[in-house]
C-alpha cells in the first residue's frame, strides 16, 4: 500500500533525512519518534508534499507520489491529510469554515473564493465536529478555542479531506496532557472506525507505545528502529535518543495518572 | 469545558442561519461598496472638465513636454541643482524644526490626556479634543493665516506644520502611552517624585523608541507638507517648483530640475528613516 | 461632429463662488445657443486654465495676454483668441502699475536698489511678464540679488497689494486700468479691490512705475471645436453687451463698452517677450 | 577593596549619562539658534502686522454695512459687506440710516453717536474725548478742521483722502465718494439675504407663524431661499464639501484596489521574481515621493480641472504608500496559515485567499480607514489646485481676504468634517475589525 | 509611633478596607495576611499616599500623614518606602539609577532630570547593593536581572530613601521559593540592623510566622487577628481565609524544605 524507498532529504550539507525506507501493507496507527532534529516532520513535509524530496520514491498504491504535479499533486495532498502541531488553522476564520478547507482541492476556485460551500458540505463538517465533540463551537472563530479543541478542529479539516492517510506532525506537542489525551484518544477512533493509515510524530514514548500498532525510530534523519511497541524498550528507547544511562521515561511523559484527572477528562468528553 | 448556556441544540441549522446571516451582511457591505464606488466615480467623471476615458491617453502628455523641454538643455541642470539648493535647505529646515517642536509639545499632550498618567485626570477630554482640533486643520489654512499676519516666509509654515505635528504626534504617542507600563510610574511615586520626575524617568524611557519612530515617519511626511506650502507662498522648494511649473514650456528644464532635487531628498529621508527605524526594532527585539 | 457638452473656464481677482455667480448668464446663454449642458470651471490660477486649454478639457476661457501666449508658445493649435474687451475710452488695454508704501520713502525704481521686488503670478502679464520686461530695459536688471535686492512671486495680484502693504516686499506691480484717481485705486483694476474691500489705505501707498498700455487677454475657443460652435459662441459673446449689459458686467468683471474681434497678431508681441523671458 | 572599582564604574556611567543628558539638549539648542537667524526670527516681529490679525480677528465674528454716499452725483448706497447680494434696495435702508430733510444723511452708531454725511460732500463726526471732526472737498481738496501735525494713528489724512476709523466705524473721504463703514458683531444675511421676505424672521415665527410668502409653504420656502442664499451659497458649499469627502474616498479606496495584487508583487515571501520587486518597490517609491500635489498638476492636462483628477492624483500617491504598507503587512504573514491551508491541496490562489488575506485584512482595514480620513484633510489642499470642493472656495476666499467671517466658516467646516471623518472612520475600523 | 484608627476606603459599594484601627509602639515587623481581595494592598497603597483614604486617620510620630498635601505629601512618601510584587523598576533603566529614584523627592527636579546625582549619593547606592548582594549588576538595566534580584534592586531603592517605614506589598509572590527566602532574608536583616519598622503583605502563612514579630490577618476589609506568631493557629487561620476543614497550610507554602535547593541558595548567595 505505502512503500518508502531511499527517501532523502539534503539541507546544503545537512542531510535530515538519509536513505529512509520501510513498507506500510495495511491501514495501520504508526507513530514516529527520535530527538529533535531526527527528520520526523521533514519526513512528514515530503510525504505531504509542502517539501521536495532530494532523491528516493514513495508509493503509495503504486503510485510515485513524489513525481505528481500540479492537479494531481493537489489530488495526493487532498488524499493525504496532515495536522500540524501549532494547528494551522486560519485563526480569524470560524470554525466550519476552517473545516471545510478540508475541501478545497474539490471544488471550484471561484465558489470557494467568495465562500460558498454546497450545503452537503457544511452539514458533513458539522457532523464531523460533533464526532469530535466540538459541535458546540461551530460557529466560533478557531482563535476563540482552547489548544486542544483548535487541534481536534484540525482533525476535522482532515477528516473533511476524506484522505486515505493522515499525517499528525506532533499533534500533541503544544497542548497540556488532559487535552493530549483527547487529541490521540480521537486519532486512534478515526483509525479504528475509518481504517485510515494514520502517521504520527510523537514526542513521547508512552505516548507512542499506548496509541500506536508500529514505531519507527529515527536519529540524524536514518531510521534505527521499526517494530512493534512492545519491541520497544527502554534500552532501544535510549539508542534512538543517543541518550545516556541516566535516561528516564518519565522525563518525557504526558500522561494522566491521577485518576481523578482522568475523571474529569471524561465527564469533559461527555459535555462538550 | 461545560455545557454553554446558549449551546445550540440543532448546530447544523443554527450555523446555517448564521452563515446565511453572514453572507447577507456580506453582500449587503459589498454591493453597498462597489455601488459607492462606481456612482462616485461617475459622479466624479461628470463633474469633472476631461473625463477619464478621453483622459487615458493623454496621460503622458506634460511629462513629454517636460521631457521635451529639458532633455536639449540637460547641461544646464546642475547649474539649477546649485541655484535652487538653498531653497531646498529651507524646505528640510522647516520641516525639521516643526517636527522637533511639534513633538515636544505632542510628548507633553499626550501625557497630559492618558489615562493613569495625565497631572489632571479631569481636563484628559479637553486635551484630547485640543488635539483633535489641531489635526483637523489642514497645515495649508493655518499657513494663510499666518501668512496674512507675519508676512511670506519659513516661519508661518514652520507654524502651521509644528501645530498639526503636535495633534497628529500627540494621538500616537498617547496610543504608546497607553500601552506603557505603569508599574514604574507608580513605583516612582511611591518615593515621593514629582509628576514631572515619574513621567521623565517613568514614562520616557519606556516609549522613546516608539516615539522616535513615529517622530521620524512624521519628518517624511513633513518634509514633503512644507514643500506643499511653499505652493501657497510659504517659501522653500515648492514655491520655486510651482513657479517654474506654471511657466510651462521654456521653464520645464528648471521644473525638472526641481522636482528631481525635492524627489531625491524625500527619497534619501524615506530610506534613511525606515533604515533607523528596521535597526530599531531589530535591536530592541535582539535582548538588551 | 458633435459635442456634447461645453466647457469654460474662468480666471479672476474674486474668490471661486463670485466667479461662478457672475459667469452663470454666461454659461445659461451659451448652453441655449448650442443645446448642450455648459460646465463653468474656475481654476485657481492661470496655470489651471491653460492646461486645460491644451489638454483640451475647457473649450473657451477668458485668458490674460502673457497666459495666452503661453498657451500659443506650448502649442500653437491649441486655441485662437477670437474676441477682447474694450474699454469705455475705446482702447483694449490697461497698464501694469508698480508701487510702494509710503512711509518707506520709496518713490521710484530708484529707491528700490538692493531692496525686494515683488512680483504676481509668473503667468500674469501686467504681474510678471511685461514689468520683468519693460523694467529690465530701463536698466534695472531683474535677476534676484543683481539690482534688487530680491525678487519673488507673490502668487497673484492680490497677494502683491498684501505684501507690499505688509512691508513684506518693498515694492510690487498689479494692474490697473489707469484711469480715474490713485486714492480710490483707480478706476478698476487689482488696487481699486483691495480698497473697496477696505485692504489697503491708498494713502499709504504711493506709485513709482507704469508701463506701457497692455493689451488685454483675449477669449479664447479651442481650435478643435466645431466650426458652427466657435461661430455660435463668438457671437453670442460678441453680442452681450448689446443684449444683457448686467451679465456682461459680471462676465467682464467691471463696465466696458463692448466685446471686439481680435486676432492673434494683436498678441505677437506678448509671443515675443515671453519667449524672450523664457530659458 | 573592589568598592573603589565599583565607584570608579558607577561614576564613570553617570558621567557618560550626564554627557548624554546635556550633549543632546545642546545639539538641539544650536540647531535652534542656527534657525533662530536663519529664519530671521529677530526680524519677524517687526514685520508681524498685529493690525492685521485684528482685521482678521474682528472680521471672523463681525460684519460691516456700507453707507456709500457718491460726491458726484450725491446718491446714498447702503450695502451690506459693499456687495452687489448684500444691497438695500434702492430708496429703503435700515433704521440707523436717516436721510435728512436738506439732503444731508445721518447715520446713527453704537453709543449715540452719530455721523452726519453732508450734502457739500463732507461729513460731521462728533468723536468722544477727541472732538468734533468735519471736513469738506473743496475743489479738488478735502478741507478739514484738524491739525496738519500731531494727529492720532486711527486718522489718516492727506489732501486726497480722509479717513477716521473709531468706536466700531470708519469713515474715508476721497474726491469721489464718502463712504461709512459700520461694525456689527455676528454672520449678517447667514439664513437669508435682503430679498428674501423670510428675512428678519425669528425661527419659531417661520416654523410655527403664519404663511410669510403666499406663494410658498413656510419650510419649503425659508429652505429654498436659505439653501439658494446668493450671499453665502450654502448649497454650493455642501457640494464642494461633498466633493473634497469624494475625491477623498475615491482615492484612497482606488488607491487600496490597485495596491494589494501589486503588493504582492513586491513583498519577499510572494515575490514570483526578484528583479520584478525590485521594479514594483521602486514604483512604489516614486509614487509616494512624487507627492499629490504634483500628481495633481501632471493629471490636470489630461483630465483638466474637478474633483476626478484631485481623486487620481491621491490615488497615485497612496497605490505608493499602501504599496509599501501592504507588502510590509504581507512579509509579516505567519507562514503556519498558509500551510495548513496548502497541506490539503488547496490551489495558489485559495492558499493566498484563506491563508493570507483573513492575516492581512484587518491591517489593510485599519490603514485604509487612517488614510482616508488624512486624505480628507489632502483633498481640501489638492482641491485648492485642482480646483474643487471647499479647498478651493477656502483658500481662494483667503487669497483674495475679502470676507474673514466666509474663511470662517469654511475653516470651522472643514474643521468638523475631518474630525467626523476621523469618527467615522473609527467607529468602521472597530466594527469592521471585530466582524472580519 | 504608628496609630491607625478607622481607616477606611470604599470603591463605590464595595468596601475594600473597613474601619481599621491598631498601634504599633516601637519599631518592628509586620506580617499582614489575608486572602485575595482582603484589602491588604488598598492598606498599604493609603499609607503610602498612591491611594486616598475615604476615613480615619493615620497618625504616624503625631502627625496625620493623610492630610498631607503636595510636596509634604512627597516628603513623607519618601520617609515610607514602598515595596510592590512586581517590583515596579524602570526596566530600560540601569540598576543604580532606579536605586537613585529613592532620592528623586529630596532632589531638585530639573537636576534629576538630567542625571545630577550627588557623587556621595551614588556612592551610596552601591554600597546598599553591595550590602545586599548585587552591586555586581550594578550597571545592568534592570530588565537584564531575575525576579529575585530586581526585587533586592527595589529594596535597594527602598533603603537608599532612608525611611522610617518600609512597606512591601506581597514582595516574593513573583518570586520562586529560592528567591523569595533571600527577599525576606533581606528584608528581615534591614529590620534587624537598622531598626526601620516593615510592613509586608503577606500570602503564605509560614512565612509570616517565621519573619514577622506581629502578624495581622485581615478579611473582608476587617481587621480580623492582631497578635504574636504564636498565636496564630491553624484554626485562626482557617477564619481569617474563611476555609473549611480542608484547610491544610501547605497549599500555600513556599518554604523550601529540601536541603539540597537550601544549598544551591546559599552557592547562589556567595556567587552573587
Ligand atoms: N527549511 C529548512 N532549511 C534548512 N534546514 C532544515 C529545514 N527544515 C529542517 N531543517 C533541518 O533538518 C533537520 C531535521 O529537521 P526536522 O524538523 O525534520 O526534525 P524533527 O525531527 O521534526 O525535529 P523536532 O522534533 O524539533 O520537530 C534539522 O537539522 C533541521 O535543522
Ligand atoms: N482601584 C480600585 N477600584 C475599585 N475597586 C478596587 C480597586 N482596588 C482594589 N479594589 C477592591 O478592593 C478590594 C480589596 O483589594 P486589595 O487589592 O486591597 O486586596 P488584597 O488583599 O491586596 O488582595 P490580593 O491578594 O489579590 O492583592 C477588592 O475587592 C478589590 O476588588
Ligand atoms: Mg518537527
Ligand atoms: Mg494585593
Amino acid at each position: 500500500m505505502l512503500t518508502v524507498e531511499h527517501l532523502t532529504k539534503r539541507f546544503g550539507a545537512n542531510t535530515a533525512v538519509d536513505r529512509a525506507s520501510f513498507t506500510v501493507d495495511r491501514p495501520m496507527m504508526i507513530g514516529i519518534i527520535g530527538r529533535s532534529g531526527a527528520g520526523k516532520s521533514t519526513f512528514l513535509r515530503m510525504m505531504n508534499r509542502l517539501t521536495d524530496a532530494t532523491e528516493g520514491r514513495l508509493l503509495f498504491e503504486g503510485r510515485d507520489v513524489l513525481q505528481l504535479k500540479g492537479a494531481e499533486k493537489r489530488g495526493w495532498q487532498s488524499d493525504c491529510a496532515m495536522i500540524f502541531q501549532q494547528f494551522n488553522l486560519v485563526p480569524r476564520m470560524d470554525v466550519v469554515s476552517n473545516v471545510l478547507h478540508g475541501t478545497l482541492a474539490r471544488r471550484g476556485t471561484l465558489a470557494t473564493m467568495f465562500n460558498l460551500y454546497p450545503r452537503e458540505d457544511i452539514h458533513r463538517a458539522i457532523d464531523i465536529l460533533e464526532r469530535l465533540g466540538i459541535a458546540a463551537h461551530a460557529a466560533k472563530r478557531a482563535e476563540a478555542l482552547s489548544g486542544g479543541q483548535q487541534q481536534r478542529v484540525a482533525i476535522a479539516r482532515a477528516l473533511m479531506q476524506d484522505p486515505k492517510v493522515i499525517l499528525a506532525d506532533e499533534p500533541i506537542a503544544s497542548l497540556d496532557p488532559m487535552n493530549a489525551q483527547l487529541v490521540m484518544d480521537s486519532l486512534r477512533r478515526i483509525h479504528d472506525e475509518d481504517g485510515r493509515t494514520v502517521i504520527a510524530n510523537l514526542h513521547t514514548l508512552d505516548t507512542a507505545r499506548r496509541y500506536c500498532d508500529r514505531v519507527i525510530g529515527m536519529r540524524d534523519g536514518r531510521i534505527v528502529f521499526d517494530g512493534t511497541p512492545a519491541q520497544l524498550t527502554t534500552g532501544v528507547a535510549r539508542d534512538i535518543y543517543g541518550a545516556g544511562a541516566d535516561f528516564s521515561e518519565n522525563a518525557t511523559s504526558t500522561e494522566i495518572r491521577d485518576p481523578v484527572a482522568t475523571a474529569i477528562i471524561r465527564a469533559a468528553e461527555v459535555a462538550v | 469545558m461545560t455545557q454553554t448556556p446558549d449551546a445550540p441544540h440543532d448546530p447544523r441549522g443554527h450555523y446555517l442561519a448564521l452563515m446565511a446571516q453572514r453572507r447577507l451582511y456580506g453582500g449587503i457591505t459589498l454591493a453597498l461598496f462597489v455601488l459607492l464606488m462606481v456612482s462616485g466615480f461617475m459622479l466624479a467623471d461628470e463633474r469633472n472638465a476631461g473625463g477619464f476615458w478621453n483622459g487615458l491617453p493623454q496621460v503622458f502628455d506634460f511629462p513629454a513636454d517636460v521631457l521635451a523641454d529639458t532633455l536639449p538643455k540637460l547641461a544646464a541642470l546642475p547649474g539649477h541643482f546649485v541655484t535652487y539648493f538653498p531653497a531646498l535647505v529651507e524646505t528640510i529646515n522647516i520641516a525639521a524644526v516643526s517636527t522637533l517642536l511639534g513633538a515636544v509639545a505632542a510628548i507633553a499632550l499626550s501625557l497630559l490626556s492618558t489615562r493613569g498618567l495625565a497631572r489632571w485626570p479631569r481636563l484628559i477630554p479637553v486635551f484630547r479634543r485640543f488635539m483633535d482640533i489641531l489635526r483637523a486643520v489642514p497645515e495649508i489654512v493655518v499657513a494663510l493665516v499666518l501668512i496674512f499676519v507675519l508676512g511670506g516666509g519659513p516661519v508661518p509654515a514652520m507654524l502651521a506644520i509644528a501645530l498639526h505635528t503636535a495633534g497628529a504626534l500627540g494621538k500616537l504617542f498617547s496610543e504608546v502611552n497607553e500601552n506603557a507600563d505603569l508599574k514604574p510610574v507608580e513605583g516612582l511615586s511611591s518615593v515621593g517624585a514629582s509628576w514631572l520626575q515619574s513621567m521623565w524617568l517613568g514614562v520616557v524611557p519606556q516609549v522613546s523608541p516608539n516615539y522616535f519612530s513615529y517622530a521620524l515617519l512624521r519628518f517624511e511626511i513633513n518634509i514633503r507638507a512644507s514643500a506643499i506650502l511653499g505652493f501657497v507662498g510659504a517659501g522653500g522648494i515648492g514655491y520655486e517648483l510651482r513657479n517654474a511649473m506654471a511657466w510651462g514650456k521654456g521653464r520645464f528644464d528648471e521644473a525638472a530640475a526641481i522636482f528631481l532635487l525635492l524627489f531625491l531628498t524625500i527619497v534619501v529621508f524615506d530610506q534613511l528613516s525606515s533604515h533607523v527605524r528596521n535597526a530599531m526594532i531589530s535591536s530592541k527585539k535582539g535582548g538588551h | 461632429q458633435e459635442i456634447t457638452e461645453f466647457r469654460l473656464g474662468i480666471l479672476g481677482g474674486e474668490n471661486a463662488q463670485d466667479r461662478m455667480t457672475s459667469n452663470q448668464c454666461f454659461a445659461d446663454k451659451i448652453a441655449e445657443a448650442l443645446g448642450v449642458e455648459v460646465k463653468v470651471f474656475t481654476p485657481a490660477d492661470y496655470n489651471g486654465v491653460m492646461q486645460g486649454l491644451l489638454g483640451g478639457t475647457i473649450d473657451a476661457a477668458w485668458m490674460g495676454a502673457s497666459s495666452y501666449a503661453g498657451t500659443y508658445i506650448a502649442d500653437p493649435e491649441a486655441v485662437e483668441p477670437v474676441l477682447v474687451k474694450q474699454n469705455l475710452d475705446g482702447s483694449i488695454g490697461y497698464y501694469s502699475i508698480g508701487f510702494a508704501r509710503a512711509d518707506s520713502g520709496v518713490t521710484s525704481l530708484e529707491d528700490l536698489k538692493g531692496k525686494k521686488f515683488g512680483f504676481g503670478d509668473p503667468n500674469s502679464t501686467s504681474g510678471y511678464l511685461i514689468p520683468s520686461i519693460e523694467i529690465a530695459a530701463a536698466g534695472y536688471d531683474m535677476t534676484p540679488g543683481a539690482y534688487f535686492g530680491d525678487v519673488v512671486f507673490t502668487g497673484g495680484h492680490e497677494q502683491t497689494i498684501v505684501a507690499v502693504n505688509n512691508g513684506d516686499v518693498d515694492g510690487g506691480v498689479t494692474w490697473a486700468d489707469g484711469q480715474g484717481n490713485w486714492e480710490d485705486g483707480y478706476n478698476s483694476g487689482a488696487l481699486r479691490k483691495a480698497v473697496d474691500a477696505g485692504l489697503v489705505d491708498m494713502n499709504e501707498l504711493v506709485q513709482i512705475w507704469q508701463s506701457n498700455i497692455i493689451p488685454e487677454g483675449p477669449f479664447v475657443i479651442r481650435k478643435a471645436l466645431p466650426q458652427d460652435v466657435k461661430d455660435a459662441v463668438t457671437e453670442l459673446t460678441a453680442n452681450l453687451w448689446e443684449e444683457d449689459p448686467d451679465c456682461a458686467y459680471g462676465v467682464a468683471a467691471g463696465d466696458a463698452k463692448d466685446f471686439i474681434p481680435v486676432t492673434h497678431a494683436e498678441y505677437e508681441s506678448i509671443v515675443a517677450a515671453r519667449q524672450s523671458v523664457s530659458n | 577593596m573592589a568598592d573603589t572599582a565599583l565607584y570608579a564604574s558607577a561614576d564613570r556611567v553617570f558621567r557618560r549619562k550626564r554627557i548624554v543628558a546635556f550633549g543632546l539638549p545642546a545639539v538641539i539648542l544650536l540647531y535652534l539658534g542656527y534657525i533662530f537667524f536663519a529664519f530671521d526670527l529677530p526680524g519677524l516681529a517687526g514685520r508681524a502686522r498685529w493690525d492685521n490679525a485684528r482685521t482678521l480677528l474682528a472680521d471672523t465674528w463681525s460684519y460691516k454695512t456700507h453707507v456709500t454716499r457718491d460726491n458726484r452725483g450725491g446718491d446714498v448706497a447702503v450695502a451690506i459687506e459693499g456687495e452687489r447680494k448684500g444691497s438695500y434696495p434702492q430708496g429703503t435702508a435700515p433704521d440707523w440710516v436717516l436721510p435728512q430733510d436738506d439732503g444731508a444723511v445721518r447715520v446713527a452708531l453704537s453709543g449715540g453717536q452719530e455721523v452726519l454725511l453732508l450734502p457739500g460732500n463732507g461729513f460731521r463726526w462728533e468723536v468722544p474725548g477727541f472732538g468734533l471732526i468735519e471736513a469738506r472737498l473743496e475743489g479738488r481738496k478735502i478741507v478739514s478742521n484738524l491739525p496738519e501735525e500731531g494727529l492720532p494713528d486711527w486718522i489718516s489724512a492727506s489732501p486726497s483722502r480722509l479717513q477716521v476709523t473709531a468706536d466700531g466705524a470708519r469713515v474715508a473721504l476721497t474726491r469721489s465718494k464718502t463712504e461709512l463703514f459700520r461694525y456689527f458683531p455676528g454672520w449678517e444675511l447667514f439664513f437669508f439675504t435682503l430679498d428674501s421676505p423670510y428675512h428678519g424672521h425669528g425661527f419659531g415665527e417661520i416654523l410655527l407663524g403664519a404663511q410669510i410668502d403666499p406663494a410658498r409653504g413656510n419650510i419649503a420656502g425659508a429652505w429654498q431661499d436659505f439653501w439658494h442664499n446668493p450671499m453665502w451659497r450654502h448649497a454650493d458649499v455642501a457640494w464642494a464639501l461633498f466633493e473634497t469627502l469624494l475625491m477623498a474616498f475615491l482615492g484612497t479606496m482606488g488607491a487600496a484596489l490597485v495596491a494589494l495584487p501589486l503588493a504582492f508583487l513586491s513583498a519577499r515571501n510572494f515575490a514570483p521574481l526578484m528583479a520584478l520587486r525590485f521594479g514594483v518597490r521602486r514604483a512604489f517609491d516614486f509614487l509616494r515621493g512624487v507627492d499629490g500635489l504634483i500628481w495633481t498638476i501632471v493629471l490636470s492636462r489630461a483630465f483638466g480641472p474637478g474633483p476626478l483628477t484631485g481623486a487620481l492624483a491621491i490615488l497615485l500617491t497612496d497605490t505608493g504608500s499602501f504599496g509599501k504598507l501592504f507588502s510590509e503587512a504581507l512579509e509579516n504573514v505567519d507562514g503556519k496559515q498558509i500551510e495548513g491551508v496548502a497541506s490539503t491541496g488547496a490551489r495558489p490562489i485559495q492558499r493566498y485567499r484563506f491563508g493570507v488575506i483573513p492575516q492581512v485584512v484587518p491591517v489593510l482595514v485599519s490603514q485604509v480607514l487612517y488614510f482616508l480620513e488624512s486624505n480628507t484633510r489632502s483633498a481640501t489642499i489638492i482641491g485648492a489646485i485642482t480646483g474643487g470642493g471647499i479647498g478651493l472656495l477656502l483658500t481662494q476666499a483667503m487669497i483674495t481676504q475679502k470676507d474673514w467671517e466666509e474663511v470662517t466658516y469654511y475653516i470651522i467646516l472643514v474643521i468638523l468634517m475631518v474630525m467626523a471623518m476621523d469618527s467615522a472612520s473609527g467607529w468602521l475600523r472597530r466594527k469592521l475589525i471585530k466582524g472580519l
